[in-house]
């Protein structure tokens, strides 16, 4: 057969949001490959110069479906980072708490959508009910299930609810139970291991050069994590590891999530029993001062940036943002080609994509 | 100066050169680049643990980046932001060193009748698309870059919406 | 009696009714008009016109009971789906009856649908595909026989159809092309893509399954349904052949295109496969069509492996059948939800590679049993 | 941690996952029931924090329009009314198509008058039917029964009319956070309260002999809200800022020796100013938006 071109997407059942992979494929095996991004486009850059720095926080929760909290809570940070606003321990505390419950949440849902795309859909609905275990926690914390608006500058939006803690800690058992079962579903199928033992390789160098991050990179057995690398909140006083597979390949980024759900359960932990009373919020200056701030936290998909520039008035100078996927998915072709036409599903979905933060 | 036992948690996997243990990192990337650069680089300061910032001038960027990956381990280009000024662009390169947990905040300027940095797409592939979002959306121009195209917006848009003048 | 002597004296009946009335005319009217009456009726009266006309009622009859059946499946695979999802499945429509007028909702949904024909599609093959699979699935699916006495047959005597299960396999080989040519039809890559998978597994996984039906009827002897199973009446062929019972299996579930071999229409990649472009009722038909081969690849298992309709008389020898083929279904189902779906290099490895030389070894080991004279 | 992968048998082909699957099977099915809800008949508890419809307490309300400023996406809107028991006012209305429900609204209101309740099915195929007007968002009752989260403080409030600058209340707090000011124009004092140090004791409000100090319940904002900058030499006394102000924190006074002489010689009504008592602010900048003479300034509140 002739090589041909095949758009995937804007609408096809891979893709997870809006976006195009063009392949040129010989028969079923790729030769080429082209991403295309900014169907999702909004200008959330431009919108948050058109608001104030309060309201710019529930615009940074639409970034990403997936891990909206985190977003938020990169964008606080750097806006902290700006005013110089100190956080009070116990806002630190809860923010980490349900930063990882996040964490987990994000990732039960890209096992949802990886198991669907390798043809499980009972990973899907098996991730999809143990993430509603945190998402109701989420939700008694915050008061909404999917955009939480949570963090504020200069702390956290509520105190926690009163058995927080208890239903943390019973929902991290249970989460542990459930994680031994997933192991077995999927690792213990001989399909699932023939779908991901040596596909999608990435050497630990190109990784790196190609400006992967998050468990792509952890994947390709690079130790680095930006809550130990350069720490924020209070994940120093956090015991947990850094999780890394040395393979490179799809099952091993697999198992650096997996793994990294184990250790943000460990996290959650530790937060929930250490968690100091105390103050949760303070008020924060209405009007940022002229200077830069960053803010760089390890969002589940990678390393989330954000870059402020403030002028003296209420509202951000500019807001750049950095997307762990917009980078990743201009890996694409490198990623794919030599592979066959299944194993785009595979490898696309084990960068846990997510087009609301790639195209901002 | 040795840098409180951070030099004992090294990364498995990345080597660091040993004889350069006894210098704190951010001390060692400095003087390396006011080696290097000594009349382009201006402004050093040190934001905060393991961050720094240096302003370099637009023409040595491309061998200060080259010089910052080969010599310095920085192995990852986290972000490229271009922000606009009265007068000028500013192109801000956050570029992360894993094996010394460093993180450099490189500014340079252009005017802005000409906006236009060299590309650094070449050392860092990272960088590729990050400069096709900064010329989209603000009509920094980067040269020599393999495809230098608009990414976000659609290929036939007229204007570049971050820049100021910009309305709706 | 058997239901072709149901069927036969049925149709006797009837003609004779009617052959009243033309033996009334050819008896009053005059001259050549009369002549003519009497010689319909002579020849309604044939046994040639009965046999064919009892053959086809009882095509119809199976044919209905099939598609009772085919609802049926449908309905507790979605509930069994559901329990193992962790939820209720179907509930609501027809709440009384655990849900089961669902099926019949959705279909009349699908039926209502516009159907839709890509403008640049081959518009024969694009509207001929679809009917290609489902009227060679319907074809295998009369085939079927449920007991002796029970199925198509062709006359009063219990042997059943000479070579019945051999057409069964026949039939069942059809779609394959149908997809094909509905895939390339269609105007679109993913369906092209789909089609051709299709084609490429077929080829891979036919031949290990004939190889096994050739043991079966190595041992049994016999082409018939009822040979078959009348072989299996000390002990059912997957015990001894147990090899050949797996490779069976695994082939079916290939061959129906269910869960880990559904390649052909993979919904993660290629969208919906080779049934991407198709509306309404005709997307309709084909998802009931592959149900309706499950139902087929089970009653071929039980057939093949299972001993057929026979067990303990205290229920009718046409019910074990059905009980065993549900059960069968059941597990294909089980093992089609739990388990995610192959590459098709993958496929055609396990085909070629595991499948085959195994189908050989089960074939030695039929001709071993077969020359120590233990069957 | 980056162990080797295990080894997977081609026997675990398909059998481990069909043992978990059946085991849910078994739980789902003969063990006990699904984990799903029947949903229109059976519904979820949710939590009190949950971000749903609005509710509006016209009581509480006292229409300052903090939350119509703080709205991200400009849904909300200020609408005038009749009450025929709280006369004319004005009260928010929420377009829910277009909200958030972020929940700024609930937490810069000042006087906790609008929440959010537990009501979220509130699709409509008319777009029009989501804008809720504040007579449709209206329940006084809601904000009375719920558990309140906000921080509450009582701090003593000035009634400007009433104080004579007398000093007493000065005098007696025992924190020396009560410092008299000099009102310029007026030739009167008044106390200024420095709310961080004040620890609520109530001695000034009992030694006030006009009582014009009240101990009142105020809830902590959790924004830095901006303040009212005002200049004297713009003023014209026009009374607009006293009148649009929904807290009562402006009040007009007389600035002796400004009278005109009138054509008879007698002497006409003097001058008024303004003056604020900012502990009673909200910050909502009304004034700044009702004076025409550039009298008051709000930095970064837009017109």
């Amino acid at each position: 057969m002739a090589e041909m071109w095949i758009n995937m997407g804007p609408q096809h059942p891979m893709t997870h949001g809006l976006w195009n992979l063009r392949i040129k494929v010989d028969g079923e095996t790729i030769v080429d490959a082209e991403p295309v991004v900014g169907y999702l486009h909004r200008g959330i850059e431009k919108l948050a110069e058109a608001r104030t720095y309060t309201q710019v926080i529930p615009i940074t929760d639409r970034l990403c479906y997936g891990a909206s909290l985190a977003w938020s809570h990169l964008y606080c940070t750097a806006a902290e980072d700006l005013m110089g606003v100190e956080v009070p321990e116990r806002a630190e505390y809860l923010r980490v708490a349900a930063l990882e419950m996040q964490r987990i949440a994000s990732h039960l849902m890209w096992l949802a959508a990886y198991a669907a795309d390798l043809g499980a859909m009972i990973g899907f609905i098996y991730s999809m009910r143990d993430r509603e275990v945190f998402i109701d926690l989420l939700q008694a914390l915050t008061g909404s299930r999917i955009t939480y608006n949570y963090p504020r500058i200069g702390g956290v939006a509520h105190d926690a609810p009163p058995d927080f803690a208890r239903d943390s800690l019973r929902a991290c058992d249970y989460m542990e139970k459930k994680l031994k079962e997933y192991e077995d579903l999927y690792e213990g199928s001989k399909v699932f291991m023939l779908r991901n033992e040596g596909v999608g390789i990435l050497s630990k160098e190109d990784a790196m050069n190609l400006g992967i991050t998050g468990p792509s990179l952890r994947g390709s057995g690079v130790k680095c994590d930006v809550r130990k690398d350069m720490p924020y909140s209070v994940y120093p006083e956090m015991d947990f590891e850094a999780a890394s597979h040395p393979d490179g390949d799809c099952y091993s980024r697999y198992r650096v999530r997996m793994d990294e759900m184990y250790q943000s359960c460990k996290i959650i932990r530790q937060a929930v029993t250490k968690m100091p009373a105390g103050k949760w919020r303070v008020v924060a200056p209405r009007n940022g001062p002229v200077g830069t701030g960053i803010g760089r936290v390890e969002d589940p998909r990678g390393e989330g940036m954000m870059y402020i520039v403030g002028d003296g008035t209420d509202r951000p100078y500019r807001l750049k943002i950095r997307s762990p996927i917009f980078v990743s998915v201009s890996a694409a072709p490198k990623l794919l080609v030599g592979y066959k036409v299944a194993d785009v599903v595979a490898i696309m979905g084990g960068l846990d994509m997510c087009i609301g933060e790639t195209d901002r | 100066m040795v840098d409180g036992g951070r030099g004992e948690q090294r990364r498995e996997g990345i080597e660091r050169p040993p004889s350069l243990i006894s210098e704190s990192p951010e001390e060692r990337v400095i003087k390396a680049l006011l080696e290097a650069f000594p009349t382009a680089v201006t402004d050093f300061k040190k934001l905060r643990q393991g961050v720094l910032r240096a302003r370099i001038e637009r023409r040595d960027l491309f061998k200060a980046c080259m010089m910052l990956r080969d010599q310095q381990g920085f192995e990852h280009l986290s972000m490229i932001s271009a922000v606009e000024y009265d007068t000028r662009f500013e192109v801000v390169y956050h570029i992360t060193s894993y094996q010394n947990r460093l993180l450099v905040e490189l500014i340079t300027t252009t005017p802005k009748e000409d906006p236009s940095v060299d590309s650094i797409s070449s050392i860092w592939g990272g960088a590729n698309w990050q400069e096709r979002e900064a010329y989209d959306l603000m009509g920094v121009k980067f040269n020599n870059h393999p495809k230098l195209e608009r990414i976000l917006l659609p290929s036939d848009y007229l204007y570049h919406p971050l820049r100021k003048d910009f309305k709706g | 009696m058997n239901l072709y002597t149901f069927c036969y004296g049925l149709i006797h009946w009837l003609v004779d009714l009617v052959n009243n009335l033309w033996f009334w005319l050819g008896g009053h009217l005059p001259g050549a008009l009369g002549g003519f009456f009497t010689w319909a009726g002579d020849l309604a009266k044939s046994d040639l016109n009965i046999s064919f006309f009892a053959i086809l009622l009882e095509v119809l009859i199976m044919v209905i009971i099939a598609l009772i059946n085919v609802l049926n499946f449908i309905w507790i695979d979605r509930k069994w789906m559901g329990r193992m999802f962790d939820f209720y499945g179907p509930y609501y429509v027809g709440y009384r009856i655990g849900g089961w007028l669902q099926n019949l909702a959705d279909g009349i949904k699908l039926f209502v649908k516009e159907i839709i024909v890509p403008k640049k599609a081959d518009r024969l093959g694009f509207l001929l595909g679809p009917v290609i699979f489902v009227a060679s699935s319907v074809a295998a699916l009369s085939t079927i026989q449920f007991s002796p006495q029970f199925g198509v047959l062709t006359s009063g005597v219990d042997t059943g159809v000479p070579a019945g299960v051999l057409i069964a396999f026949a039939f069942f080989a059809i779609a394959p092309f149908s997809i094909l040519v509905t895939g390339w039809s269609s105007n679109n890559k993913f369906t092209l893509i789909g089609g051709l998978r299709s084609a490429a597994q077929m080829m891979s996984y036919e031949i290990p399954m004939l190889l096994v039906v050739a043991s079966v009827f190595l041992l049994s002897g016999s082409f018939s349904f009822v040979g078959v199973v009348g072989a299996q009446h000390s002990v059912w062929f997957f015990i001894p052949l147990f090899i050949g019972f797996l490779v069976f299996l695994t082939c079916i579930v290939a061959e129906v295109e269910i869960q880990p071999f559904d390649l052909a229409e993979a919904e993660a990649e290629l969208v919906e496969g080779w049934t991407t472009e198709l509306p309404g009722f005709r997307f309709g038909l084909f998802m009931m069509t592959s149900y309706m081969r499950g139902y087929i690849g089970g009653a071929l298992v039980v057939t093949l492996f299972l001993g057929g309709w026979q067990g303990p008389s205290l229920i009718p020898a046409e019910l074990w059948f059905l009980i065993k083929a549900y059960l069968v279904f059941l597990v294909i189902e089980w093992m089609r939800w739990s388990n995610m779906r192959v590459r098709i290099d993958q496929l055609l490895n396990i085909g070629w590679k595991r499948l085959m030389p195994l189908a050989v070894i089960n074939l030695l080991i039929a001709v071993a049993l077969k020359t120590m004279g233990w069957f | 941690m980056a162990a080797k992968a295990k080894k997977t048998s081609s026997l675990g082909f398909v059998l481990k996952p069909m043992k978990r699957t059946g085991a849910t099977v078994y739980k789902s099915l003969i063990a006990g029931r699904p984990n799903t809800i029947l949903y229109p008949y059976q519904k979820l508890d949710l939590p009190p924090t949950y971000r749903g419809k609005h509710t509006l307490d016209f009581k509480r309300c006292i229409g300052c329009s903090n939350c119509v400023q703080i709205c991200p996406n400009d849904c909300m809107w200020m609408e005038k009314l009749e009450d025929p028991e709280l006369g004319k006012i004005e009260r928010p209305g929420v377009d829910l198509g277009r909200c958030l429900f972020c929940g700024l609204c609930v937490e810069v209101c000042p006087t906790v008058a609008l929440h959010e309740t537990g009501e979220f099915e509130l699709a409509d195929p008319d777009r029009a039917k989501l804008k809720f007007g504040p007579k449709e968002l209206r329940d006084d009752t809601y904000a009375d029964k719920i558990v309140e989260e906000r921080q509450k403080r009582s701090v003593p409030v000035l009634d400007l009319d009433k104080c004579t600058g007398c000093e007493k209340c000065a005098g007696e707090c025992p924190e020396m956070c009560i410092a008299m000011e000099q009102i310029e124009g007026v030739g009167k004092k008044k106390p200024e309260i420095n709310l961080p140090k004040c620890t609520a004791c109530g001695k000034c409000v009992v030694v006030c002999p006009e009582k014009a100090l009240t101990m009142k319940d105020m809830y902590e904002s959790y924004f830095d809200m901006p303040e009212p900058k005002f200049i004297l030499k713009n003023c014209t006394g026009c009374q607009a800022c006293a009148k649009a102000c929904p807290a009562d924190a402006i009040y007009m006074m007389d600035m002796p020796g400004t009278e005109k002489v009138l054509k008879d010689g007698k002497k006409g009504k003097p001058k008024k100013r303004a003056v604020f008592v900012l502990e009673k602010c909200v910050g909502c900048g009304k004034c700044f938006r009702a004076c025409k003479f550039q009298a008051i300034e709000m930095p970064g509140v837009r017109k």
